[in-house]
């Protein structure tokens, strides 16, 4: 596994890293056009895990909260956009930001009395709140969610007169996103407040008693970690057409914090790239149908037994900070 | 000379071998892994079914399976793989929410999908081409139970009784919808319709206003345990079940119910269900086949119903594709939706309507006989317990 | 002449589940000062320090600084208000560089928001430069610039004190309070770490200093409050302490008797 | 009345099931700082070796040792088994993980939930099996309309001296001051000359055991056993443990027998559909109100 982190190192060097993005990007762009329909549907999951990944990876990866409930942020931008757009018929895509908000603002309701709580306390509150969300979209509370039918009909969305319907459309939609915000979260990460969240996983107290408002940073993460989740409930919905809470389970939740913990706490990259292993593993299994999360389990404890850091674990020690002259 | 023979027998042989590839999506991981697993291995036996016969149009049929795990997004990953490998045909899957993305996909790409455990009323109202289903809907037992039970007794006094739970409820009010023509012209009259509270032990007073309302068929749509109780008590009370015939729905299995209120209080009463393959064998010849088939291969038969409609669904493509002589999917397509019965499968004859619902819902309804077992309803065989 | 003390308790108490840690203690601080809080071990020393920087709640009495009640304020309110501390045992940012560790202590004096650091607006990221080179600086002085970019748990543990006085110090404090900040060090680092508090006080910076190491002790202070089990035994400049039986009992009757002498 | 003390019946039942596999995860807890979410699906296994025994040993066990022997076979071979899959989980996945952070053994043991429950539908088929009733305790005592059955009182019986005695080992014995130390801190421990592994094999041996014991009780109780039961009761017995406070004995059983009558109640007196929202909102406003925070518990950790 040495290679890794030789390959690591040498994207610290700017006119390899700008190379290797280069590439990347390329890659990504062109993928849809040369790859089968179900590749590309494949790929569309990679980035919709990779922006719940990101998401997560702010509340999980930059602060150091156990949250093994995220499914439920999920599930309230999907199902957001879903009862909105079919009562209302307001139009899908213009109920992105609109998810977002919505799911930040629940986050924002919900946190605020838990956030105190440290490790795993929070932790089972977590996977309570999740289950709480998917029972009561279960028990349809009046008549709103569907109840175990969930809401069905959504419409397309439409992009400029363009709908937006095959699998590489979407697949273009997904990646726009998670990009956009793989970028805001760069910005972030090398920030006042990018910092801060990584001084309060690093020692709470030493972080209070520097200076950072903890509670107030710990809910910022939250919100923003959740309006992530739900953009992605948003176009989740618009893909599916249809939203039922089978699809928000704990498990989800589960496979998210494999993500960022495969990834490697904190690295953007890393969280893209564990959203793809999460998602490709019970894919290239499918030659042995029913066996094959029997296979993804135990890829799973493998990865982490050779990589325990996870596999693109974020290097402080080659970030170049605002205004700095490179070395 | 002889060459040409040879090549063209070689030519002959390679067409015959190409076989026709039938995708089947279905939940073989995830909580709903039984079903899928029953539904492959019946999907399996039928197709064995089909080849054995010299497959369709005298070509194999090969199966194409993918896993949708039961969730939505596995059933579009799952149809896509389908999509991708050049299939035509599918049969699944199980489960209304995870066939609705699927289900678009194959319309999309104009690919024949026939469904067997999807039972959502909405599903085929979709003006879909290339849909259909060989289970029923979730209205299917109302509508057996008005269209088919209610003239089997001639009954004109109708009591409906559901317990306030959203499965029973809804059976009840199919009920009334299917029978408001009914009603409209007189030709029944709903004499009782109202709800009890499950949990209770006492269901005297809901009993002797039901016997004051002296229907000729009551029909409880609730589950087993008040089901048992109402039929003990009732029977404490005086009512007589062979005059007023006693119909439990398919959340009422008499198995259960004779355990809870014994015997004499059970024979002879009736509960609608969906096709149970072990109760079919009697009836239709080719479930005979298909049971023997699937014992010798795997065992006991199963009694999932959802199952059946699967093996149906390689049946109803086996008829279709002969009866076209095609394989376009649209033209299998159109001809499926003629309304016409293209054959007899394992649960009955297959007919579907335009907008790709089984027709001639293949409900059944089974009675309580005096050892104590369900059977088959058969007037000449079982009458008797009914005051027939 | 009370407002010549920047930083005071009065009575101040704190209890743990019937253990009395810090029993209605006062202490008054001097503007621009070195003062030294000594006692043996389990005195209550620390316990002050958490009362002061909010991170415990007193059962009693008052902090004041610079004459306003700091009681009820978080940890982080009151290192705004300019009391930064440093702990007994680094609490540094094990995984983060020795920049960022120092760029901590300016946390509080940041003012861009979150949409200003997404889109890099140029108040962020003027904001930004100043903070960087304001650790760079604190960096420098305290001869930690070879460090920079290493993860402060790689550093040696000379240096990790080092780092977390230069974090404290990028805060801008009016009172810095430092819990034996010799400790574990060897003497050329001692030096260095002495001299450097030393200087503090011309800087504006007011010390209040707990510390076991009575040469380091007697060298800097100014002033020096004893306290034993919780409660306040002495009081006065080093040459009073020195001599003070009381404070020699403290130590000998806890068999740390070379305690003053070492 | 009746109907309450009835509810109190089926809630203490349900109650030691989840402290049984609660119990597992505490332990473990305990010792590695780690949730194991592997337990929930040892104690599928459990139900399933259990299950094996019954239907294959019946005609050769149940005839030479009789009903009862039969299922003392049962719970046995239903133990070991488990306690044997729990060692080799322990070293395989968490052994080797667990040193460097406790984050990625949670993934290790994730991964490890879902190798289990699909090991179990590759073993024994994904259908539902059934607890035959010629091998289930069927007696009962009838007391007016109250009922009890005695595989209730075997239940409530078994979890009541299994988990005292594991207490009494744990609290009493050598061995249990040595756990008790590991869990309060393990390099001291270590360098105390207390054999860490072996406590860590202990908890991986004993919980997954008690996990086992339980699955048989639940195939028992419920007649029928699948696949994905084990994820369903590690969810609930990892919030028993939770509430009860995670890491000691008594706060286990504490735990699941709290749920357990909390889950009958609300089903019984409000609603079934919402019982579970009902137990998870307990749950989170016990920990809002009493939080294990900065200056809860931990007041003993050095600022």
């Amino acid at each position: 596994m040495k290679w890794l982190r030789r390959w690591q190192g040498l994207l610290s060097q700017k006119p390899l890293r700008l190379a290797f993005l280069g590439l990347v990007i390329s890659f990504l762009v062109s993928f849809p056009f040369w790859a089968s329909r179900y590749w590309v549907d494949v790929g569309f999951y990679v980035g919709l895990y990779a922006l719940l990944g990101l998401g997560l990876n702010i509340i999980l990866g930059e602060v150091g909260l156990f949250n093994l409930g995220h499914a439920a942020f999920w599930a309230i931008g999907a199902y957001t956009t879903a009862i909105l757009n079919v009562r209302f018929g307001i139009p899908t895509l213009a109920l992105l930001p609109i998810s977002a908000v919505v799911a930040a603002g629940c986050a924002w309701l919900v946190s605020s009395p838990i956030i105190h709580l440290r490790g795993d306390y929070l932790c089972i509150v977590t996977i309570a709140l999740g289950e709480i969300v998917r029972l009561v979209l279960i028990n349809n509370p009046g008549g709103l969610t569907g109840g175990p039918n969930g809401v069905v009909g959504i419409a397309r969305p439409v992009f400029l007169g363009h709908v937006i319907r095959t699998p590489m459309d979407f697949y273009f939609l997904v990646w726009a996103v998670v990009i956009l915000c793989a970028i805001g979260l760069r910005q972030l990460q090398r920030s006042r407040l990018g910092r801060a969240w990584n001084y309060i996983r690093e020692d709470e107290i030493a972080a209070e008693a520097m200076g950072v408002d903890v509670r107030a940073l710990k809910l910022l993460a939250f919100v923003v970690g959740a309006a992530l989740a739900g953009l992605a409930g948003n176009i989740f919905a618009a893909k599916m057409r249809m939203v039922s809470p089978d699809s928000f389970t704990f498990m989800e939740s589960c496979l998210m914090f494999c993500i960022v913990l495969l990834g490697g706490m904190g690295s953007i990259p890393g969280t893209i790239l564990g959203a793809a292993l999460v998602v490709l593993f019970p894919e290239i299994f499918r030659p042995v149908a029913q066996y094959r999360l029997l296979f993804f389990g135990l890829a799973l404890a493998a990865t982490m037994y050779f990589r325990p850091g996870g596999l693109w674990p974020r290097r402080r020690t080659a970030e170049i900070l605002v205004g700095q002259t490179e070395r | 000379m002889k060459w040409i023979i040879g090549l063209s027998v070689v030519l002959a042989l390679c067409g015959w071998a190409q076989p026709i590839l039938v995708g089947f999506q279905g939940p073989l991981t995830g909580p709903w892994a039984v079903e899928g697993d029953w539904a492959l291995k019946s999907v399996q036996i039928a197709v064995e079914i089909v080849n054995a016969r010299g497959g369709i149009l005298g070509r194999p049929v090969q199966l194409v399976v993918e896993d949708d795990g039961g969730t939505p997004k596995g059933g579009t990953l799952a149809a896509q793989k389908l999509i991708a490998a050049g299939v035509k045909f599918v049969v699944g899957t199980y489960g209304s929410m995870v066939c609705m993305p699927s289900s678009e996909l194959y319309e999309e790409e104009g690919v024949v999908h026939i469904n067997y455990g999807c039972t959502r009323v909405d599903l085929s109202a979709r003006g879909f081409k290339y849909y259909f289903r060989t289970s029923g809907r979730d209205d299917s037992q109302a509508r057996f139970f008005v269209e088919y039970v209610i003239p089997l007794f001639g009954a004109k006094r109708i009591a409906v009784m559901h317990d306030n739970t959203a499965y029973a409820l809804g059976v009840a009010e199919d009920v009334l919808r299917f029978m408001k023509p009914l009603l409209d012209e007189g030709k029944v009259e709903l004499v009782y319709y109202d709800a009890i509270m499950p949990g209770e032990r006492d269901y005297t007073p809901a009993l002797t206003a039901l016997r004051d309302a002296k229907p000729d068929i009551w029909y409880y749509t609730g589950y087993y345990p008040e089901w048992a109780l109402l039929l003990r008590q009732g029977k404490d009370l005086g009512l007589d079940w062979k005059k007023i015939k006693a119909v439990g729905s398919n959340a009422c299995p008499i198995s259960e119910a004779v355990k809870i209120a014994g015997l004499d209080a059970v024979v002879g009463a009736m509960i609608t269900q969906e096709p149970l393959p072990a109760f079919l064998v009697e009836k239709y010849p080719l479930a005979k086949e298909f049971v023997e088939a699937y014992e010798a291969k795997y065992g006991p038969i199963h009694d999932s119903p959802w199952a059946t409609y699967a093996a149906d669904a390689i049946f109803t493509l086996a008829f279709a594709i002969e009866a076209t002589r095609s394989l376009d999917p649209a033209v299998v397509a159109k001809y499926l939706r003629s309304g016409q019965v293209i054959g007899e499968g394992i649960t009955g004859p297959l007919s579907f309507s335009p907008e790709g619902d089984r027709l001639g819902v293949p409900y059944m309804l089974l009675i309580c006989t005096e050892e104590g077992k369900s059977a088959l309803f058969d007037p000449a065989v079982h009458g008797h317990l009914v005051g027939m | 002449m009370r407002d010549e003390f920047i930083l005071e308790t009065q009575r101040i108490t704190k209890r743990f589940r019937g253990l009395v840690a810090v029993d209605r203690f006062n202490i008054a601080v001097r503007e621009q000062t070195i003062h030294s809080l000594i006692g043996p071990n389990g005195a209550g020393k620390t316990t002050v320090f958490n009362v002061i920087t909010g991170i415990y709640r007193p059962e009693e009495g008052k902090v004041l600084f610079l004459g306003q009640v700091l009681n009820g304020l978080k940890p982080h309110e009151i290192l705004a208000r300019g009391i930064a501390r440093t702990f007994q045992n680094p609490r540094l940012f094990r995984n983060m560089t020795c920049l960022e560790n120092v760029m901590a202590g300016q946390h509080a004096h940041g003012r861009a928001g979150f949409w200003s650091s997404i889109f890099r607006l140029p108040h962020q990221r003027r904001e930004e430069r100043a903070i960087r080179e304001r650790a760079e600086f604190w960096l420098r002085k305290l001869d930690l610039w070879r460090f920079r970019q290493e993860l402060a748990r790689n550093i040696p543990y000379g240096c990790q004190k080092l780092l977390e006085l230069a974090r404290a110090l990028a805060a801008q404090p009016k009172v810095l309070l430092l819990d034996e900040p010799t400790c574990g060090l060897n003497e050329t680092e001692k030096e260095t770490m002495m001299n450097f508090i030393a200087e503090l006080p011309k800087e504006g910076v007011t010390v209040l200093l707990v510390e076991h190491n009575m040469n380091v002790v007697m060298g800097l202070s100014d002033f020096i409050t004893v306290m034993n089990y919780g409660k306040k035994i002495a009081e006065g400049v080093p040459e009073e302490i020195y001599n003070n039986p009381v404070v020699i009992e403290a130590y000998l009757g806890r068999g740390e008797g070379n305690a003053l002498t070492s | 009345m009746l109907t309450f003390l009835q509810q109190l019946l089926n809630g203490l039942t349900i109650g030691s099931f989840y402290a049984f596999v609660a119990l597992g995860y505490s332990l473990v807890y305990a010792i590695l700082k780690l949730i194991n979410f592997a337990h929930g699906d040892l104690f599928g296994l459990g139900a399933y070796i259990g299950y094996t025994v019954f239907v294959y040993a019946f005609g050769v066990v149940g005839t030479v040792l009789g009903l009862w022997g039969l299922l003392a076979a049962g719970f046995v071979a239903a133990a070991l088994g488990t306690a044997a899959a729990g060692l080799i989980i322990e070293r395989v996945a968490y052994r080797p993980i667990y040193p460097i952070g406790r984050l990625p053994a949670v993934v290790s043991a994730l991964g490890m939930a879902i190798f289990l429950s699909n090991f179990i539908m590759a073993v024994w088929g994904p259908r539902y099996l059934a607890y035959q009733e010629h091998f289930i305790p069927t007696g009962f005592w009838q007391i007016g309309e109250f009922r009890i059955r005695v595989l209730q009182v075997l239940i409530l019986l078994s979890s009541l001296v299994l988990l005292g005695i594991l207490y009494l080992v744990v609290e009493k014995t050598t061995f249990g001051a040595a756990v008790r130390a590991v869990a309060l801190d393990r390099e001291t421990a270590a360098l105390m000359g207390i054999d860490f592994l072996k406590v860590i094999r202990f908890a991986f041996a004993v919980g997954p055991a008690l996990g086992a014991i339980a699955g048989v009780f639940v195939g028992m109780y419920y007649r029928q056993i699948n696949f994905t039961m084990g994820w369903v009761y590690g969810l609930k017995a990892f919030t028993a443990t939770i509430l009860g406070g995670i890491g000691n004995i008594p706060g286990a059983m504490v735990g699941g027998v709290l749920l357990g009558l909390l889950e009958a109640l609300t089903a019984g007196y409000i609603s079934a559909a919402w019982k579970d929202v009902f137990v998870f909102a307990a749950l989170m406003l016990m920990l809002i109100f009493r939080p294990t925070g900065l200056l809860g518990e931990k007041v003993a950790e050095k600022v």
